[in-house]
């Protein structure tokens, strides 16, 4: 383990800072403490479902399915709810993660035990998820009504300041921070990542890592379906419709190398932040709303360019560097 | 080896291996066919469980019951017409489909098509309400395509960003573009000629619409220059292994970079064809069509990680999703509900050879 | 399938809206009603032009005799609806409107300019007539959206309004919680705003409960055009004052009636004609083949309770 | 001359092997990688395992790590009849191996890489990055390494990360140490610090598996040997008993009368003159001029800057300053196709990554350097003449296969440096630069590639011949250049070449 923040998370966070600065010059409500408490609550199943897919990407896969995931979860919990108004909250969040985790375990299973890619498996249980939520459903939307007042309370609750939802995100990124630092799971997941023949011969297997997660990044996008249904008090088939690629940009921009191996926690929050902030700021600096888009777009490019740069050094530097040190060691 | 001769015609003597082992003693020789170990054949052996497992076998078995299943629950799915009808639905992701299967023959990819549909279709658009006639529409589309898709080439092969990173930036870029252009209005005024284009067909009967002829040339096309010629080698070489490539005097980022300006272009073909056909600009034309063109090029066989597939598995795959999608929803299946069947299809076509693979690896042992 | 029933498709702008799921209904009974009608309902999952021209296609091989559609874009639909006329097919639109060269006739669900004048009069008369009010939209192309709200400007342009001032319009997509940030961010970027006017009803349903979720029930109002079943909660927290809708399930039941007027031959949908339509009477066909039905109603805390159990 | 297995070789002290593998066959798709492979190894010793590339080494290795399952077989450990399924339990059963690839995590640091696997965890189940740390630089210690635990093993040099590898090796603890090719790409000064930790190893009473295709090396180092041939058990006994050609006739079923086949050539006109060639930070001032027909050999330690040179004369990855004249024409290299167009072929080092597709064919691999050689009209590839030349060259290199579209995934090291060879051949080269050809390739390919070189040369190229093997360099080569921190040290002649003195000016003396 080196050190916790890199020099490209560091080089993020800055941006995220001066962009914050620029947006509060031309609008000072967004410096405000509550507006920067609430894009952190508007950012939070983001972080969660950020973390989550980084698991997936290090180990050289991705997971399109987790927005179908979370809408059909919601929808699912929804339901059940709707069902048995008198189900505790706590019950209704550890159900939500079982069937996320359950629809994320097909994923794990089909891409770990029959080996097909995982673009392929997920973009197909992509399209059967949300498929399966108007399915249940029969087409139907459900909105506040349909829901009980216990069931809607949870992510607009408040303790010492700061939403449940913050709270949550907060807890799951500590949960993912020390798993992937402190355990041997989270050190075999960037092994398996950045040298899967290796890894073996390490005895890391990396279907059971798969298996796992994708069973993670099921439960928490099964969590996210809750939350995101209960906050926004309305579930149908295409709810969070795109919202997977947010979440890859997200672990992109946070540094998490698409091919595997490479990623970190707090980066990948910070990814999710950034967009986070875009995404809040757009609308208040009253830009027009034809322009959201292709700014949001050129956004995104930008922080990967400068992203990628920070970490861009000449190959013959490194080459030289090493030789340097081999050679001082030598002697 | 002969030694005497110049390199130039490389004297080759045919002799079966001067290194043949000389019979041994002992136990624990072993003895058998000995002089056989280099005998190299000229083509792998035909085995009749390859040509069985072999992608294209089982994607021709897949159209089979699906036509098959539609005419059975559909009265209407055998009609010439309605099939031509169906065609014209699936022809222009079909275009854009040949060239995404080039790109992702490379390792790489475009989520930015649909978007670059919408930003071609905006720019003719605007040529159009500027007086601009048929042909210099066309021209336009195209052209517009190709910049966007060399923007895209450019972010990959010059300043070296993940495919996957740049698209899915430029597919809100190249929408947004034309979002901030068209606003709430659309553009409705085209040409007579465009309109003809994208909506008549070249033959009364079958009355195929002439962007599926359109399909039908570059699939041959397309198949013809990856199968069958040099250049075609070189993208397998790129997709299964770009620095041997390059080391091979392969121009591996000219390729590249080519290959998105196809994407572009056919990006921009297919531009023109569909604002032919519907004769009208908005911002969301399109709107979902790249995972659709990358389902196609999936489940035609084309490896996601670059190096395998075939174009003939890409146009079967093209009549599968299409002929699924038609005959589900003469039946008034919902869209969303037919996308749960396709889902099943790819998921259960790249799945079943695995496991018949397996199982028969289990009991050859 | 008995060849002789007339089948009638409608089609929504996408599955799983609770609107078209009202007007559906309204399609059913009149099926019913007339007793040889059976009705197709179906629609795209994205409000997408080419999706649904997909649906249009597979309509028309299966030879329906009318298909009755809310257009997702008001001239991308012509060629495929032209197909439909040209193989005798009787196509009509309502609630949102195809170019007269591509349908029959057009259904408005009430009169463009009525809508537009009400929204901005319950505005006007929660907020009397003083304050800063936005526009909450759906997507950017919704043709009726668009409509409404150059009618609504033309209303607020009346010196009544003079106070009330329209400070932005935003776009919330007809997606719930794009609606609900693009709500959120209005609030945070215009302290001053007292009232959102959205004229879409998945839209007003999100920006009231921004607005209850910021705990400012009192100090924002909602109004625009919502379901009442769906908008009772946002009502009786007190976030919506007034809100309007005609009947959807009378527009699809009027809707229907016609279309097996045509294909009955009973009508012919010109203009200055008229075509009975059960028990909404007699509905009479204007300049460009359009008709509209009842003037929008408007629902408050003492009619909520009744209406929502019925759409 | 093969012992029987059960005649017990030396004193008492041999008396149960340690390990026993008996019956072992393990099939892949189309091949019979290993058919009824016994093997026995003995505490405090060392036993060389021998055999041509693709005999079956290293899936052996494999199969006593636990990555491959045995179709057949049985295993005996300490008189212990136990099965391998994964390399924990090989662990568990003392097994330990340092295998032919590399086992490297770059973005990990160095004691993650040691320990990858089996790292210690405190009672909370969290890693114990106290013990992992303090552990790991007793085992650096242990081997003398020159850096530390948490340095990000991407900083290390090759040699360095191979270090990483013997300690990881070390770090079980185990009584069976098996090594793969561990010299591949050790230089001789490291080769001596890894037969000392061998010693040290066998001092303690444990049992060792050699490979290696240098014979130099197991005759130093090993105390016994077994060889396999086909996948086939093909003899065993003392290395003190035998002798070189004896186990070459058993591996490749012949012997070999001359690994260096130099014969004496014409030397012609200079074909390539190199001046000042230099980039940013590999080499620097790189002048020589390579004639028709000779061989110029390249030495230095692994990271003089070789290959950076040969890849700038290549176009792969252009120099700053100087000029390469090619037939005394002043020539443009920008990219590697215009080093074809001018005549010039590079057999890269590192076959896997820069030399073979390995998931194409012989015949599209062999055509892939010369794609427009075998172009008819309009760019459509000539399948006629394509198979023709693919049979022609794969006779002239003797490659061994089934059939022509093979993957090159299915041949062994040895025959994919022969295609990769053969792709170059078929560019019809003036100048040919073999990178290290025979680095991990057995003794009668070896032989075969140098009598390819020897005929090439006979025919008029000019061929650059790198190697960090002395023995192969002063072999073939006409001169020796020698190469020391990216700069050209001192060029012999070779008449005046002896190995001591090449290696002085290879390490930065100036004898
Ligand atoms: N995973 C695999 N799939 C298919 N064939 C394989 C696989 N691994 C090895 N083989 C084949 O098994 C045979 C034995 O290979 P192995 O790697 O054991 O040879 P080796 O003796 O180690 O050779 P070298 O000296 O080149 O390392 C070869 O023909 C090889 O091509
Ligand atoms: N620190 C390093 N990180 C990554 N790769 C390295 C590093 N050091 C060396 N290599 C790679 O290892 C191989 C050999 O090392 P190096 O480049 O130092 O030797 P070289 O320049 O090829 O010299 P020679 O050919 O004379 O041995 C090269 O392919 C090089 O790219
Ligand atoms: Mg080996
Ligand atoms: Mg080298």
């Amino acid at each position: 383990m080196t050190s916790i923040v890199t020099r490209r998370e560091l080089v993020l966070a800055a941006i995220i800072v001066a962009m914050a600065l620029l947006i509060g010059l031309r609008t000072p409500v967004f410096l405000t403490l509550n507006n920067i408490l609430f894009v952190v609550t508007d950012t939070s199943v983001l972080i969660m479902m950020a973390l989550a897919q980084m698991t997936v990407i290090l180990t050289r896969g991705i997971d399109l399915s987790v927005a179908a995931n979370l809408a059909l979860t919601g929808m699912l919990v929804a339901l059940l709810s709707h069902a048995h108004p008198g189900l505790p909250i706590p019950i209704i969040m550890l159900v939500a993660m079982a069937i996320g985790g359950g629809l994320g375990l097909v994923n794990g299973l089909l891409v770990a035990g029959l080996g097909i890619p995982p673009i392929v498996v997920t973009l197909g249980t992509m399209s059967i998820y949300r498929g399966a939520i108007f399915v249940v459903a029969g087409g139907a939307w459900l909105t506040s009504k349909d829901m009980t007042d216990a069931f809607l309370a949870f992510p607009k609750a408040e303790f010492a300041g700061l939403s449940s939802l913050t709270l949550v995100a907060a807890a799951v990124t500590i949960g993912f921070f020390v798993l992937m630092t402190l355990t041997r799971t989270g050190r075999n997941l960037y092994a398996v990542g950045g040298n899967p023949v290796a890894a073996r011969y390490c005895g890391v297997s990396l279907p059971k890592l798969q298996v796992l997660v994708y069973t993670l990044t099921g439960t928490i996008s099964g969590l996210a379906g809750y939350l995101w249904v209960a906050r926004f008090g309305i579930a149908y088939a295409d709810i969070a419709a795109g919202y997977e690629l947010t979440v890859i940009a997200s672990c992109v921009i946070g540094g998490v190398s698409i091919a595997g191996g490479i990623g970190s926690v707090p980066g990948t929050v910070l990814g999710a932040l950034f967009l986070g902030v875009v995404a809040n700021a757009l609308p208040l600096i009253n830009v027009s709303p034809f322009w959201q888009m292709a700014i949001s777009g050129a956004v995104i490019l930008a922080a990967v360019i400068v992203n990628t740069r920070s970490e861009w050094r000449p190959r013959k530097l490194i080459l030289r560097e090493a030789r340097r040190a081999a050679a001082g060691g030598q002697k | 080896m002969s030694a005497s001769e110049p390199m130039a015609d490389l004297p080759l003597p045919h002799s079966p291996a001067p290194e043949a082992p000389p019979p041994q003693s002992g136990p624990n020789q072993p003895t058998s066919n000995q002089s056989a170990r280099y005998t190299v054949l000229d083509r792998k052996p035909f085995r009749l469980v390859d040509l069985l497992l072999a992608w294209e076998t089982i994607l021709v078995l897949l159209l089979v019951a699906v036509i098959g299943i539609n005419t059975w629950i559909s009265p209407y799915f055998l009609d010439v017409f309605n099939l031509s009808d169906a065609t014209s639905n699936f022809s222009e992701k079909a275009i854009v489909a040949l060239a995404m299967a080039l790109l992702i023959l490379v390792g790489e990819i475009d989520l930015s098509v649909a978007a670059i549909i919408a930003l071609s279709s905006l720019i003719m658009g605007l040529a159009s309400v500027a007086g601009v006639g048929t042909f210099g529409l066309i021209v336009i589309g195209l052209s517009v395509g190709a910049f966007a898709g060399a923007f895209n080439g450019y972010l990959v092969t010059a300043i070296g960003l993940p495919s996957i990173v740049v698209t899915i930036g430029t597919m809100s870029l190249f929408r947004g573009i034309a979002q901030v252009v068209l606003g709430d209005q659309a553009i409705t005024k085209y040409p007579e000629g465009l309109q003809t284009l994208g909506q008549t067909t070249l033959l009364a009967v079958p009355p195929l619409p002439n962007s599926f002829y359109i399909f039908v040339v570059l699939a041959v096309v397309a198949g013809l220059v990856l199968h069958r010629t040099t250049a075609g080698r070189r993208l397998y070489a790129i997709g299964n292994n770009p620095v041997a490539a390059r080391f091979s005097g392969i121009r591996v980022e000219r390729i590249r970079f080519t290959l998105f300006v196809l994407s572009g272009l056919a990006s921009g073909l297919a531009a023109v064809l569909l604002t032919g056909r519907i004769g009208s600009t908005r911002p969301n034309i399109a709107l979902g069509w790249e995972l659709e063109v990358v389902t196609m090029v999936v489940l035609g066989g084309v490896s996601i990680s670059g190096g395998s597939g075939t174009i003939p598995g890409v146009v079967l795959a093209v009549f599968v999703l299409g002929l699924t999608t038609f005959g589900m929803s003469l039946v008034n299946v919902p869209g969303i509900v037919i996308n749960v069947l396709l889902g099943l299809l790819l998921i259960s076509a790249i799945a079943v050879p695995l496991v018949v693979r397996g199982i028969l690896r289990g009991l050859g042992r | 399938m008995a060849a002789d029933k007339i089948r009638i498709a409608m089609v929504a702008k996408a599955l799983g809206n609770g609107f078209f799921d009202a007007c559906r209904d309204g399609g059913l009974e009149a099926a019913k009603e007339l007793g040889n009608v059976e009705l197709i309902y179906t629609g795209p999952t994205t409000t997408t032009a080419e999706a649904q021209i997909q649906v249009i296609d597979a309509l028309v091989a299966q030879k329906v005799d009318a298909i009755v559609i809310s257009a997702n874009d008001t001239n991308a639909l012509v060629p495929a609806t032209k197909k439909a006329l040209s193989r005798g097919i009787k196509v009509i639109s309502f609630d949102s409107g195809i170019a007269p060269e591509g349908r029959i006739m057009h259904l408005n669900p009430s009169n463009n300019q009525l809508i537009g004048q009400k929204c901005v009069q319950m505005m006007a008369k929660t907020l009397k007539n003083e304050g800063e009010v936005a526009i909450l939209s759906a997507t950017a192309q919704a043709t009726n959206q668009n409509i409404w709200i150059e009618e609504m400007k033309k209303e607020w342009a009346k010196p009544d309004y003079a106070k009330m001032t329209l400070v932005a319009t935003v776009y919330g997509d007809d997606v719930a919680d794009k609606s609900y940030r693009e709500t959120q961010a209005l609030i945070k970027a215009h302290p001053n705003l007292k009232g959102i006017i959205a004229p879409t009803s998945v839209g007003i349903v999100a920006a009231a409960k921004a607005v209850v979720d910021a705990g400012l029930v009192g100090k924002v109002y909602v109004t625009g055009l919502g379901l009442p079943s769906e908008m009772k909660g946002a009502v009786l927290a007190g976030a919506t004052d007034t809100f309007a809708i005609w009947n959807p399930i009378d527009l699809g039941y009027s809707a229907t009636m016609i279309a097996a007027a045509l294909v009955a031959g009973t009508a012919t949908g010109k203009a200055g004609t008229s075509v009975k339509a059960g028990r909404m009477g007699e509905i009479k066909i204007g300049d460009n083949n359009d008709a509209a039905m009842a003037d929008p109603f408007t629902f408050d805390k003492s009619n909520i309770e009744k209406f929502a159990k019925i759409f | 001359m093969s012992i029987t297995p059960d005649v017990q070789p030396g004193g008492g002290e041999y008396a149960d092997p340690i390990l026993r593998l008996s019956g072992v066959s393990k099939r892949f798709p189309g091949v019979r990688a290993l058919e009824g492979m016994r093997l026995d190894l003995y505490a405090g010793h060392t036993t060389a395992l021998v055999g041509e590339n693709g005999a079956g080494k290293s899936t052996l290795v494999k199969i006593l790590t636990g990555i491959y399952t045995p179709d057949t077989g049985t295993l005996v450990v300490a008189g212990k009849e136990c099965e391998i399924h994964s390399p924990r339990d090989a662990w568990a059963d003392g097994i330990t191996a340092i295998h032919q690839e590399p086992v490297m995590f770059d973005d990990l640091s160095v004691a993650e890489n040691i320990f990858m696997g089996h790292m210690p965890v405190t009672r909370r189940g969290l890693i114990d990055w106290t013990t992992l740390v303090g552990r790991t630089n007793e085992l650096l210690h242990r081997i003398e390494a020159d850096f530390s635990a948490k340095t990000p093993l991407k900083r290390l040099g090759v040699a360095q990360k191979h270090m990483v590898e013997i300690a990881r090796a070390l770090s079980h603890d185990a009584r069976i140490v098996i090594m793969d090719e561990p010299t591949a790409a050790l230089s001789a000064r490291e080769i001596d610090d890894l037969f000392r930790i061998i010693a040290d190893l066998k001092s303690q009473g444990r049992a060792i598996l050699f490979i290696s295709h240098k014979f130099d090396e197991i005759f130093r180092v090993a105390d016994r040997w077994t060889c396999l041939r086909d996948g086939h058990h093909v003899g065993e006994g003392l290395i003190s008993e035998t002798t070189e050609d004896d186990l070459v006739k058993l591996m490749v079923g012949r012997s070999i009368d001359q690994v260096f086949p130099k014969r004496h050539v014409v030397i012609g006109e200079p074909v390539l003159q190199v001046e000042g060639l230099s980039n940013a930070t590999e080499y620097a001032d790189i002048s020589f001029t390579l004639h028709r027909g000779e061989i110029l050999g390249f030495y230095g330690l692994v990271g003089a800057g070789r290959s950076e040179a040969m890849q700038g004369l290549m176009g792969i990855s252009p120099p700053t300053q100087g000029t390469i004249r090619i037939n005394a024409k002043r020539a443009a290299i920008f990219a590697p196709a215009d080093a074809i167009d001018a005549g010039i072929a590079y057999v890269p080092e590192d076959r896997q990554i820069q030399g073979a597709v390995t998931p194409l064919g012989i015949r599209e691999n062999m055509s892939l350097a010369s794609l427009g050689k075998i172009a008819g009209k309009g760019g459509f590839v000539d399948t006629h003449k394509e198979l023709a030349r693919t049979r022609d060259l794969g006779a002239k290199l003797a490659v061994k296969a089934a059939h022509w579209d093979q993957k090159l995934m299915e041949l062994s090291g040895g025959n994919q440096q022969k295609v990769v060879i053969a792709k170059w051949l078929a560019t019809k080269p003036q100048i040919l630069i073999l990178d290290e050809p025979t680095k991990g390739i057995d003794i009668g390919s070896k032989a075969a590639v140098h009598a390819i070189m020897a005929d090439l040369a006979a025919e008029g190229l000019g061929i650059i011949l790198i190697s960090s093997e002395l023995p192969e360099v002063m072999g073939m080569s006409d001169r020796v250049v020698v190469m020391a921190e990216g700069r050209i040290a001192r060029v012999f002649d070779r008449a005046g070449a002896t190995p001591e003195k090449i290696v002085s000016i290879a390490t930065g003396g100036s004898a």
